[in-house]
């Protein structure tokens, strides 16, 4: 299996008069064809700059300082805006979380599908959308005629994520970054675009980076889980290995929460995540972190990598 | 990026440009026509060759020939008879004439009427006319003109604020063609100084054409034939080719409406205007200082005064000519109207028939003091001084000089003001439903005679509600003086009858005596042959040219 | 901690935020200070004035700044500093009070309007149309024409004509509100209307109406300077900058002092409430803070 | 689709009606019951109180308030305006002759504030450390804290005494328009400046414009479709409020250039207490008023769905 996307190194800040944000700092790894990767992490953790940086959207104040994304090879980080939009909604895409506030509401739902191939295929809005109706149906709106000319108010919000899952998978593309895709969602309509989701990978062949803070919903659907804390990475390894054996002190924690409850999610761990202007030294998880030692209050844990090339960043490890 | 801007901006421009053309287009079409909401007469005026020029080959020839006057107003009507104010009649005065007129000092002179007779009574006045004098359109000025006029002016239906200025007037008869008959209810000594002032003659056939609605056409015997009105823009008059007298030099005078004074001096100096009237005091040095400039600064025929009211501590005399003697008038001329006034010596203007002046109360606070102690206020009092805001020159600011100097002396002002109609509706009222002490008024008659201020101001008759005597002055003596001076025909007489009244009442002290007003004029030097009347009231372009 | 507990510590984050997002902006801090200056001035500003503000001397009129009037004096050789400083509780009073008043009425309209609907909100409406389509210009004289001349007068003027924006922005906000979760608990748990209003919608509301007056503070003052131009200001000698440069208008291109002093206070006082007006409106909007919360 | 807009405009236009007439009626009582004579003021202060009494009965101003308006209500609606009392003529004419000069003033005032301020507004928006966002602050703050007066008097003071290079004041010929639209462009110039900026921020910062861009859009699609379009009704509404303002006459204005439109009118009329002049011109406002916004809520229905539907279901 190749590596559809390595990201090595990257660090995005925020410039904020009141000072620096490291919102990303220093993330490194993988995503390898066809699979679906997810990333777990607290709101604030970085894991949504982390998806716009992947997508060129990043705007100021925020700035890519350094570090490569390489997309089956090619360093994005050095792309000209026209490059990026050559690729942005063709070979990478993107689904965000809020449906309803994602969509332009003053145009129909089949323009703004139709907008992608616009973009990449040139030709009036008008002549695609019997492909937008083909697209409709195959992430299963009903209706799909009479959807292609309702306004984002007019629709459900399932029915909307489902739009924005359309223009995502539109362009047929190799690498898919859902952002909370369900977050906003009810329950069933979550369990239903996720499977929808399972069976869009399967069908296109297309990687998809599945972020969101719901862990207990990564363990069900990821191939393999980056877990995110502060800007940095705290833990990478394959679904199984999260599941039976976590390593880093973080990770175990979201896992006992989870298995305690669901819905208490990632609030069992005690304190909140830190300033990021001025963030702790040393591991950032220290201040909660049951078993933290002397060294962990001033050295950056060093990445560690075990035999199944599981990553952990813990001061715990670093005898192995 | 970059083409998304661009493409804006041309979107931008795009819809500019159709909203200019389309603002512009606009102004083009109504600017290039002018709204003539007035017509021109309809009839040809009669054009006779074999009119001889009577001037002498050594007329000064005008080196422009339009002329244009910047006026604060627009006109409220151009109806001969329905004229209530000094600017608007001054435009009209340039078609419309009078059937006598005044010379350069004020006497009483001849003009459409060659002579004239009073009966021993003092009630008819016989009126001998100019023979050959047309109106714009051609009719002629005869006595039955006249008495269409006079039939008018005096017809209850019709709107004629001065109805009550002219006199008694009871009617008039044609006596012949070019005589004719003015008779009065009862002897009013002013009459004939009221007839040059007041009486415009317009043609019969507009009379005729509209009876006792306004009229808009404006067709008389002057210098000057009525082009156009452009509503609170600008008015245009053209030069009478065929008036009887001598003929007007420059070929079309350009009135131009300017409300704010500052613009009006603005206009003046940066030259899109030859004349301008009413200019700001504030001006007056910077328009002196500039060699391009002349100013005309005459005195006008408006007094300036507060009237108090007879009531609480100002109804004692002594209190009134303290606060006479604690404001100091020459210093508010001096510094709040640059000059632009003249102390009153009398409750009349210094040029007005029956003027006699009194002994000065200059100012004196030690003297105001001691009055004041004397009628039992030596602590002062407190008095609310209504006064109008833009009325008067500087009005706001000598109302505030005012209440400062009486402050001087105990006496706290307190200063109330309101927009005109409700100033007026306010010093209308009867004395007991005033809510105020003292007002600040300017009275200026459109006759240069004492009868028109100290009657209507000082009679006691005239008192508010029925008249405006802002005082409510009421003195028995004076009433008698008043009445017998109008009815007086004999001058001496009433000169004398007029000294006695003036000397009763300055000493009465109704009023803090504050100025006469001045006017303060100025043109381009270029333009010479302006004719200043002495009341300063009316300006004449009648014989100016441009050198 | 009781819910209770919970939501006021929210409010109260709340404010932290949107009062650290208002500092962060540098220049809505010194409009901020600068008001702040005006309003202390405006109190203590007859203690202070070197010279009494109606003490006139018309052999010292039009005199241009020197050590003994550092702005010179005015038309009736009246201190024109200490006019300004004792002037700053009529102009700051006046556009403070006169707004505060009409946005606190537009306000309750636009609640009763936007809650209730029905009857209410169809007269409440059809009569503010008519008061927008009114010209203040209008509305000026006849106050002034029924109340005299004065303070009050103005007040009330600007105050009726600033309502009708605040009606509709109550309104329409109103109309975002009423469905959300925490009204319709609200309604569910029994409280009555006015508590509802007042407790549940009208906090929810208030951001947009804060934003529009301070805004509207400054332009009362210039509409207090332009009536006072059709001589219906605050009357005479009263020192209120808008009538001080009214009044001095025509001394403009003579002894510019008179006017010009006046009329850089005023447009230093329109600028810092429009600063603070840029600085409240990024700070109450939920969409700018919740970037500055998200970092 | 149809049906339901020709029920909301029928229903708009119903309301259109109420808020005019009771404008009419409320401003009719309120010019009546201001102090003051129009008798009196029209025959002047040195007229007999005869005199006075006559003039106010030819006006017909001696009758009951509720007869006067019930004889102006029936006139109106036959569109007779009815007799200007200080002018002596219709007062539709009065209106007529200053009309055009207000409308072309209002034109050219708000083209070259749209001129000016929508480019700047939109690049400030989107450069927002650029020089010319600085500039369009500074544009800003300048239009919404000088007083009007201040600002004609040194247009009319730098470009007509000192330079020479236009009118000072009047309405002869297009040259004359120049200096009052600048004056009042000025600040029009200010706030639409401003509110262009803040509603392209708002639109900027929408996440459907990062989901436009995420397809691949290139950023002037982006810009036109998903920001300016969205950005629109605020400045539409900013822009009619203007031109009402501006079409109910701009008073100083017109004023300091002698500007012969209907603010100035307006204001005269009622100081010399006009009631019949007054009335017509604010029935003339008035109906400006009530028509703009009819035709903004209508431009919002075609810029947005959401409102359409909502503007054709309520009422």
């Amino acid at each position: 299996m190749n590596d559809i996307l390595v990201v090595e190194d990257l660090r995005v800040y925020y410039e904020l008069p009141q000072g620096v944000v490291k919102a990303v700092d220093g993330v490194s790894f993988n995503v390898r064809e066809g699979e679906i990767f997810g990333i777990a992490g607290e709101s604030g953790s970085g894991k949504s700059t982390l998806a716009l940086a992947i997508t060129g959207l990043l705007r100021p104040p925020a700035k890519l300082v350094s570090g490569r994304i390489l997309f089956k090879g090619v360093d994005l980080t050095k792309f000209s805006e026209r490059e990026w939009r050559s690729i942005r909604g063709k070979r990478i895409s993107m689904i965000f979380q809020d449906p309803t506030t994602y969509l332009n509401p003053v145009y129909t739902a089949g323009f703004q599908v139709a907008e992608v191939f616009e973009a990449h295929r040139g030709g009036v809005i008008s002549s695609f959308l019997k492909d937008v109706v083909e697209i409709f149906r195959r992430v299963k709106i009903a209706d799909p005629e009479r959807r292609v000319a309702s306004y984002p108010h007019q629709l459900s919000g399932g029915m909307k994520q489902r739009v924005l899952i359309s223009m995502a998978i539109a362009e047929k593309p190799d690498l898919i970054i859902a952002d909370e895709p369900t977050s906003a969602l009810d329950v069933t309509i979550q369990a239903e675009i996720v499977d929808l989701l399972n069976e869009l990978r399967r069908s296109l062949r297309s990687s998809i980076i599945f972020i969101t803070h719901d862990l207990a919903l990564l363990t069900e659907i990821a191939d393999r889980i980056m877990v995110m804390y502060a800007g940095k990475v705290v833990e990478i390894a394959d679904r199984e290995s999260i599941v039976s054996e976590p390593k880093h002190p973080y990770t175990r924690g979201l896992m006992e929460s989870v298995k305690y409850d669901r819905k208490a999610r990632l609030k069992a761990i005690k304190g909140s995540i830190p300033s990021l202007i001025d963030p702790p030294k040393g591991c950032r998880f220290h201040p909660r972190c049951p078993l933290a030692m002397d060294e962990c209050r001033i050295y950056e844990p060093k990445r560690v990598v075990d035999a199944k090339g599981g990553v952990v960043y813990c001061h715990l490890y670093k005898g192995e | 990026m970059r083409r998304a801007v661009s493409r804006s901006v041309i979107v931008g421009v795009v819809v500019v440009l159709v909203l200019a053309i389309l603002g512009v287009s606009l102004l083009t079409g109504w600017f290039g026509r002018g709204v003539e909401t007035t017509t021109t007469p309809t009839t040809a005026p009669v054009t006779t060759q074999t009119t001889v020029t009577a001037e002498s080959p050594r007329t000064p020839v005008s080196a422009k020939d339009v002329l244009k006057v910047a006026i604060g107003i627009d006109l409220d009507t151009v109806d001969p008879h329905g004229q209530t104010t000094t600017v608007v009649y001054n435009v009209v005065r340039h078609i419309y004439e009078t059937l006598l007129w005044y010379d350069e000092k004020g006497n009483v002179i001849p003009w459409l009427a060659e002579r004239w007779e009073v009966s021993p009574d003092g009630l008819t006045y016989t009126l001998y006319l100019r023979k050959g004098v047309r109106f714009h359109d051609g009719s002629e000025l005869d006595a039955y003109a006249v008495k269409a006029n006079v039939d008018r002016w005096v017809d209850p239906t019709v709107r004629v604020p001065a109805r009550a200025q002219l006199g008694p007037v009871k009617g008039a008869e044609v006596v012949d063609k070019y005589t004719v008959k003015i008779m009065l209810k009862e002897p009013f000594a002013p009459f004939l100084r009221a007839l040059a002032s007041y009486l415009l003659i317009a043609s019969p056939k507009v009379i005729e054409k509209y009876g006792n609605k306004t009229i808009t056409e404006p067709v008389g015997t002057g210098p000057y034939k009525f082009v156009s009105w452009e509503k609170g823009k600008k008015v245009v008059l053209e030069a009478n080719e065929d008036y009887w007298g001598s003929k007007p030099l420059i070929k079309r005078i350009e009135w131009v409406i300017i409300p704010d004074a500052s613009t009006r001096t603005a206009a003046l100096l940066a030259g899109d205007v030859d004349f301008a009237y009413n200019l700001p005091p504030t001006e007056l040095d910077r328009v002196k200082g500039d060699a391009r400039f002349q100013v005309l600064t005459p005195v006008s025929n408006r007094v300036i005064f507060i009237a108090m009211l007879p009531k609480g501590p100002l109804a004692d005399p002594r209190v009134r000519q303290a606060l006479n003697y604690a404001v100091d008038k020459s210093a508010i001329i001096q510094n709040i109207l640059f000059g632009l006034g003249v102390e009153l010596k009398a409750p009349i203007p210094d040029h007005f028939f029956g003027f006699y002046p009194m002994k000065p109360y200059s100012y004196d606070l030690d003297k105001a003091r001691k009055l004041l102690a004397e009628a039992g206020y030596p602590q002062g009092f407190k008095v609310v001084l209504l006064h109008p805001t833009g009325r008067y020159l500087q009005d706001k600011q000598v109302a505030e000089a005012v209440q400062a100097y009486l402050s001087r002396i105990g006496v706290q002002v307190e200063l109330k003001t309101m927009d005109w109609p409700s100033f007026v509706a306010e010093i209308t009222k009867p004395l007991d439903q005033k809510t105020y002490d003292m007002v600040l008024l300017g009275w200026g008659p459109g006759v240069a005679d004492a009868h028109f201020t100290l009657h209507g101001q000082f009679h006691s008759g005239q008192a508010p509600p029925k008249g405006l005597a802002a005082a409510h002055y009421s003195n028995p003596t004076v009433d008698r003086l008043l009445e017998e001076a109008m009815r007086e025909v004999d001058e001496g007489k009433r000169r004398e009858l007029y000294r006695q009244a003036t000397e009763i009442i300055w000493n009465d002290a109704p009023w803090i005596f504050l100025y006469t007003q001045a006017w303060f004029y100025a043109g381009a030097k270029s333009l010479k042959g302006l004719m200043v009347y002495v009341d300063g009231e009316q300006i004449f372009f009648h014989k100016a040219y441009f050198s | 901690m009781t819910l209770l507990h919970k939501v006021r510590e929210a409010r109260r984050r709340r404010i932290r935020e949107q009062w650290e997002v208002f500092k962060s902006n540098k220049l809505a801090y010194i409009g901020l200070y600068i008001l702040v200056i005006m309003a202390v001035i405006s109190v203590i500003g007859p203690y202070i004035a070197p010279r009494d503000p109606y003490e006139f001397d018309l052999s010292k009129a039009r005199l241009p700044p020197s050590l003994e009037h550092p702005l010179g004096a005015d038309e009736l050789g009246r201190d024109i500093l200490s006019r300004i400083l004792v002037g700053a509780r009529y102009t700051f009073g006046l556009s403070v009070l006169s707004v505060i008043a009409g946005a606190s009425i537009g306000t309750l309209l636009g609640l009763i309007s936007g809650y209730r609907g029905g009857l209410w909100d169809t007269v409440i409406q059809r009569v503010n149309d008519i008061l927008l389509a009114f010209p203040t210009i209008l509305l000026a004289i006849a106050l002034v024409a029924f109340l005299g001349q004065g303070v009050h007068s103005l007040v009330i003027a600007i105050a009726v004509s600033s309502m009708p924006v605040y009606v509709r922005l109550v309104r329409a906000s109103v109309l975002q509100v009423v469905t959300e979760d925490y009204v319709v608990a609200a309604k569910m748990l029994g409280l009555s209307e006015w508590s509802i209003m007042v407790k549940h919608i009208l906090p929810n509301v208030m951001a947009p109406v804060l934003v529009q007056l301070s805004y509207h503070m400054g332009l009362a003052i210039l509409i207090a300077s332009a009536l006072g131009f059709l001589g219906l200001g605050v009357p005479p000698p009263s020192p209120e900058w808008g009538a001080m440069i009214g009044s001095g208008r025509v001394y403009l291109f003579r002894s510019p002092h008179i006017v010009v002093f006046p009329g850089l206070v005023i447009s230093i006082t329109i600028i810092a409430f429009n600063m603070v007006g840029d600085g409240l409106r990024e700070s109450l909007d939920p969409k700018v803070r919740a970037l500055v919360r998200r970092l | 689709m149809a049906s339901s807009l020709s029920t909301y405009l029928f229903f708009r236009f119903l309301q259109a009606i109420v808020t005019f007439f009771g404008a009419m009626i409320l401003f009719f009582l309120i010019v009546r019951l201001l102090p003051g004579d129009p008798a009196r003021l029209l025959a002047g202060p040195e007229a007999s109180e005869e005199d006075v009494a006559k003039i106010r009965e030819a006006l017909g101003l001696n009758k009951p308030i509720y007869e006067q308006l019930i004889s102006y209500l029936t006139s109106i609606m036959r569109g007779d305006l009815g007799i200007s009392i200080k002018y002596g003529t219709p007062v539709l004419n009065e209106i007529l002759a200053r009309l055009p000069y207000t409308i072309a003033l209002a034109l050219v005032a708000e083209a070259i504030a749209v001129a000016i301020a929508i480019p700047l507004g939109v690049l400030a928006a989107l450069k927002p450390r650029s020089i010319l966002a600085y500039a369009a602050s500074l544009l800003g703050i300048l239009g919404t804290s000088l007083p009007v007066f201040w600002v004609g008097l040194m247009l009319i003071f730098i470009f007509a005494v000192e330079l020479k290079v236009l009118p000072s004041s009047g309405a002869e010929s297009p040259k004359h328009i120049v200096l009052p639209a600048l004056t009042l462009a000025f600040f029009l110039t200010g706030n639409l400046t401003r509110m262009t900026r803040a509603a392209v921020l708002e639109a900027l910062s929408s996440n459907h414009v990062l989901t436009a861009l995420a397809k691949g859009l290139p950023f002037s699609k982006v810009l036109l479709r998903h920001v300016l379009r969205v950005s629109l009704i605020p400045i539409l509404t900013i822009i009619s409020l203007q031109l009402g303002a501006l079409l109910g006459g701009a008073i100083i204005t017109e004023t300091i250039f002698a500007w012969p439109g209907i603010g100035s009118l307006l204001v005269d009329s009622l100081f010399i207490r006009d009631y019949v002049l007054a009335q017509g011109i604010i029935m003339f406002i008035v109906g400006v008023f009530i028509l703009l916004n009819l035709v903004t809520d209508i431009a919002y229905a075609l810029v947005d769905p959401r409102v359409r539907e909502v503007l054709w279901r309520v009422r």
